[in-house]
């Protein structure tokens, strides 16, 4: 299988579903002529042209409005945020005008609209860019959220998101963009709502989206060596959608489980994991669920420092000692 | 707002000029339905225990809904704020399904879902009715924007008010619909207040609100909204411009609202005097306007004029009675039209877990 | 002592505040001329003249930055948003400018800053108009969030709101303005960061905030006269800071727990606390906390459902009933 | 951009006219300083493996900062956007300070903790360094509203790009600064591209950036940057005007980056023809015109010039070591400077949790 750059297999799934469907069209900040602040949508304006990738002026609040109300007639917008902390700027386009219209409209109007771009910290640029917003997108009903952790994911579940006819919020991550991973030549569907166990194991279930991900199968490996314990590495992949079941039955046959998270921890993504699981198999839970995230305070610039706000397999392998 | 109705270049205008008769009673016809219906929802709101939340009432404002949306055609689009009665009564949408949304019933045109903000009926082209002043503003863009891209020689109306200029989205808006020629015209009702705060104390400006769009190079004009032939011949303009040259027009058109800001606006009769508001409708009501000059015209008989209105009348009052005997939603229903694909029970829609309840 | 409405107690917050500290100003639409569109600020217009009582265009975005940078000069701007839903305008000057400046200038910055006004559901006002993003908020380090149930904690909370040095934002209620509570005539204060026990009892704790502590007071009488189970509410009053002690010492008398919250559940105030509860009083715990939030869709307007939307005694009694 | 150093009259203007010899010389020293200390940093950020994140580099643009900043009184107020370094040390922070934070070290600026675009100094009036596109705008405002309430005769001066300006914050921002008569004054620093977008590609406008302000009943001025007498020149009614009158301004001033959007811009040569970017260095660059003009004053000699430039290269090497030595933050510093209260350890900081990790 060829193995390619999570980068390019997001801009291959772009490049399939353009060519694909012609009421796709890609708009953000320098996607077009620039080929994207971080290359995802390298190539496209080239292929496909002025009228199906756009590069647009700094206004978030305005082209995402564009795009929800474009989208109410057919066509499929997939918006670049060039960090998805510039959301902000455009939050209440994205939660009142993407997240409620089809709601208060009585279902006459569908949103088959995607928003993407990178959702991380991690590369020092502050706390104004490292903004990990799936949490409090997935507070709201209507609309998705997915999160992938590998090339493979990633386009997969691009895909799956423009073919989708509700409001889908694509969660990359700056830092998996040059990565490797296998991905198949042949074209492949990832659906939403689906949770994949990267990992298998017995004795402590680790629950992670993103890159967390990554992170979590690293403190496995550490676990395994120096600990003889073998964790079940869990992601989540959606966000909203959630795949209970999958995470459940982890739990269930672990009996123990460390959330990993890059949330900034108050009402992050694992305490609402948490909940579930100590609602729904309270009786198979031997330990309390415990959580690594962030450290709990804006993304500090230092780079040294900031390494060791993320979560780091050092401090998952200190979380899971203290319960296994 | 001062001018009488002595606007004939207007009259001769084309536009109005090839009018039929019956074309003409038919804009007062409406104008009449949207003024009955509100009355109506008015009454039921105080009585009825009913009716909840916001009613924002465009009674004095009807003559910019009606004229126009009469110049619209089969591709041209409409989208408002949260004072969208007499947008979506004159989109062609019923009563009854309007007066049951605010009832809250499951035959209201939102299925009881959206409430007097938030109309909608996208088989005539009407786009909501939205709550959050200017948001739907870029909302209006982006289906100019789909018009375009399609190939449709159409446009989008987009209406706000004058409070609503002063929000940054509607700003930047302008900013792309100029710099990528889109065929959408804001529509500025300007009727000098928002909420309880004159345009004086919310707006700086030069000349008027609609000049703003100069400074994104943008054509603009500022007219009378209380005669519809004035309002007819001063938006064809900016209809053609869009349609033919796919450029954006912002046109201000003033206007007055005799009720308050809402039903719960305490204060209507203390920001503006209650001599202001009797001239306004003493003087300036574009419904016996309209209809003191179809009659001066002979196109209509004052008899005529009030089965007209008897008519509107009925309609509300039955409107009443459908919405009072439609049944409500069912509490299963509250977690219906969130998403599509659950709703359609695709594949989609079955997999993973979309509620959080339980 | 006197019996006034939770309006009433935050409109002497404000004047006492206004009147003890010339840097306090009230800034909002329609705060001043019109008295405020849910009449919280009557009179101060009058009493206390153009200058600290201002008027603003609908221009939410441009007057929440204004009086972060008045803040950052040392003025205490208390910002009135007829709805916290119009905090979705304005939510990058939120998070970013009142959220991060102080870490961003490593501690050279004060924002003392207040920003309030009604969140909730339950006024048929639509899915754009009746969000609760306490939850949100509170998830930004350098913030703190406030929910006072009673007029008493409205007054007490609001004026300690204004004195503290850091971004406080206050949700008030639009359907508690008009109820009433004991206040004391004398100056009193309520510290950021403490939880109140507003019923005791030993069979299971109620832990809400907000309206839903007079929802949970309403359940728990039922519980008593109904079940004869004495249910504890405890009101957490201020999501951040946070009194976990308080909640964890109900928790460990009582073994149960069943968490009453108007967020829609997804990543809610009641997953963070459900969240610490089983993490920190695993072993106290007879059975799964459990929660009742707002039915997770967005606020529907049809008057009738929408009351069943929000917590109900009756969905909290029953709740309460499947673990007790 | 087109025109040669031949500003007459701007030299002859009474600001102008009126520095001694020795203040000429320093705005030359500070320009120096902003291209030795941001090329420094270039380098370590090349070289040392030690600088993190963007790095927006200002080297082209040091006439605004430096021209408009040297107006300013101890009233005045400075802030800005991300490109931010030349601000900072024309409102007299040090090189070290500014060196170690890009280092992200404790004896930074910001204590490490904002990085290159997040400087601060309050101590001399500069309120950042905002990473946000346009986020800063209302908080200039608001700088300015503090003034206004306190009776202070002072302005606010807030910088923006070219392509800031068509953020919706912006836009509002400008009603309110007219609309309450606020001393703020909104500096376009015009260098024609926002990243890789050129001015014709984001905005729509009549006549230029600045006349945007018209639409508020904003006085504005647009004028070519690379010149420190028509900077001050045409810069000083906008101060006065903001000191005396309370009224706001926006200027517009042409100017050109050499280096990319930031180190990361791969494609800085792409969207400019490396002819363009010639032009400006060889003919437009403002310390070298700024340098010929003193010298044809006969206020400086070329060894004088020449000193002045080893002492800026100097002392950015030194900040670069003092950078290197200084120590980083501990890792218990990641959670001080979040809350007031909590650093201070008031009481208010002592009650209730107000960090969540366990
Ligand atoms: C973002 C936002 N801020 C405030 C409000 C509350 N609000 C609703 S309508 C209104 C006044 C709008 O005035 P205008 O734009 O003139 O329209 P009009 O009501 O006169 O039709 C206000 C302040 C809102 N709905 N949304
Ligand atoms: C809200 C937001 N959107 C996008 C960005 C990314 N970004 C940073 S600078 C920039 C270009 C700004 O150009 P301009 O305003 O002309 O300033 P210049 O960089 O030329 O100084 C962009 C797109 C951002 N930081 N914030
Ligand atoms: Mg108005
Ligand atoms: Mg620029």
């Amino acid at each position: 299988m060829p193995v390619i750059t999570y980068r390019k297999a997001l801009n291959d799934a772009l490049a399939e579903e353009l060519a694909r469907d012609e009421n796709v069209f890609i708009i953000g900040e320098e996607v077009a002529q620039y080929n994207g602040a971080y290359k995802v949508t390298e190539g496209l304006w080239q292929r496909f042209g002025d009228k199906r990738v756009l590069d647009t002026p700094i206004t978030e609040a305005a082209f995402i409005g564009l795009s929800v109300g474009a989208s109410m007639l057919g066509l499929r917008p997939v918006v670049e945020l060039m960090f998805w902390s510039f959301a902000y700027v455009a939050y209440d386009q994205i939660v009142n005008n993407a997240g409620c219209i089809r709601y208060m409209s009585g279902g006459q109007i569908n949103l088959p609209l995607v928003i993407r771009g990178p959702a991380n910290g991690g590369t020092n640029v502050g706390a104004t860019h490292s903004h990990t917003p799936e949490s409090i997108l997935a507070n709201n009903p209507g609309v998705k959220v997915v999160c992938p952790a590998t090339a493979y994911d990633a386009k997969g579940l691009m895909k799956t998101a423009i073919r989708d006819n509700d409001p889908v919020f694509v969660m990359e991550n700056t830092l998996l963009y040059g990565e490797t991973w296998e991905v198949p030549e042949e074209e492949y569907l990832i659906p939403l709502g689906v949770a994949d166990v990267k990992r298998e194991g017995s004795d402590i279930s680790l629950v992670a989206h993103g890159r967390a991900v990554i992170t979590s199968l690293q403190a496995a490996d550490i676990l395994a060596h120096e600990h003889n314990i073998r964790a079940e590495v869990v992601d989540l992949r959606s966000i909203r959608p959630l795949d209970e079941e999958t995470l459940l039955r982890s739990v269930r046959k672990t009996h123990r489980a460390v959330l990993v998270d890059e949330n900034k921890p108050f009402c992050a993504v694992s305490a609402q994991i948490a909940t579930t699981i100590q609602e729904k198999a309270f009786d198979d839970l031997d330990a309390p669920v415990l959580r690594v995230c962030t450290l709990d305070a804006p993304a500090i610039y230092s780079p040294p420092l900031e390494k060791i706000q993320l979560p780091t397999p050092e401090r998952i392998v200190g979380k899971v000692l203290s319960i296994a | 707002m001062e001018t009488t109705l002595e606007t004939i270049p207007s009259a001769a205008a084309e536009i109005n000029h090839a009018l039929e008769a019956q074309e003409k009673t038919q804009f007062l016809r409406q104008m009449l339905r949207i003024r009955r219906f509100e009355q109506a929802a008015l009454k039921q709101y105080q009585t009825s225990g009913q009716i909840g939340g916001f009613l924002h009432l465009c009674i004095g404002q009807e003559s910019v809904a009606v004229g126009t949306m009469s110049l619209c055609g089969d591709d041209d689009h409409i989208i408002t704020g949260y004072r969208n009665h007499g947008h979506a009564l004159a989109a062609g949408m019923s009563m009854n399904e309007c007066m049951a949304e605010l009832f809250g019933k499951a035959t209201g045109c939102s299925k009881g879902k959206g409430g007097s903000m938030h109309f909608f009926a996208p088989d005539k082209n009407f786009w909501g009715g939205h709550g959050i002043v200017a948001g739907q503003t870029p909302l209006g863009l982006g289906l100019a924007f789909a018009l375009k891209y399609k190939g449709i020689k159409g446009c989008c109306l987009c209406y706000l008010g004058d409070g609503a200029v002063n929000q940054g989205v509607y700003q930047a808006s302008l900013n792309l619909a100029s710099l990528w020629s889109l065929p959408v015209i804001y529509v500025i009702e300007n009727n000098q207040y928002s909420m309880g705060t004159s345009q004086e104390r919310s707006s700086a400006y030069r000349d008027c609100l609609a000049a703003r769009a100069e400074a994104y190079d943008i054509e603009w004009d500022r007219f009378n909204g209380e005669d519809i032939y004035e309002v007819r011949a001063k938006t064809l303009p900016a209809i053609l411009r869009a349609r033919e040259e796919s450029r954006p027009t912002v046109l201000e058109i003033a206007t007055y609202r005799y009720y308050g800001h809402s039903v719960s606006d305490a204060n209507a009769k203390k920001y503006r005097s209650p001599e202001e508001i009797e001239k306004y409708r003493k003087l300036h009501d574009p419904i016996q306007l309209w209809q003191r000059r179809l009659l001066d015209e002979g196109v209509l008989t004052a008899e005529q004029a009030e089965e007209l209105d008897a008519a509107a009348t009925a309609e509300a009052a039955e409107s009443v009675r459908f919405a009072q005997e439609s049944p409500l939603p069912e509490k299963a229903d509250i977690f219906a039209d969130v998403y599509c694909e659950v709703d359609r029970q695709t594949a989609a829609g079955r997999t993973g877990k979309f509620f959080f309840n339980d």
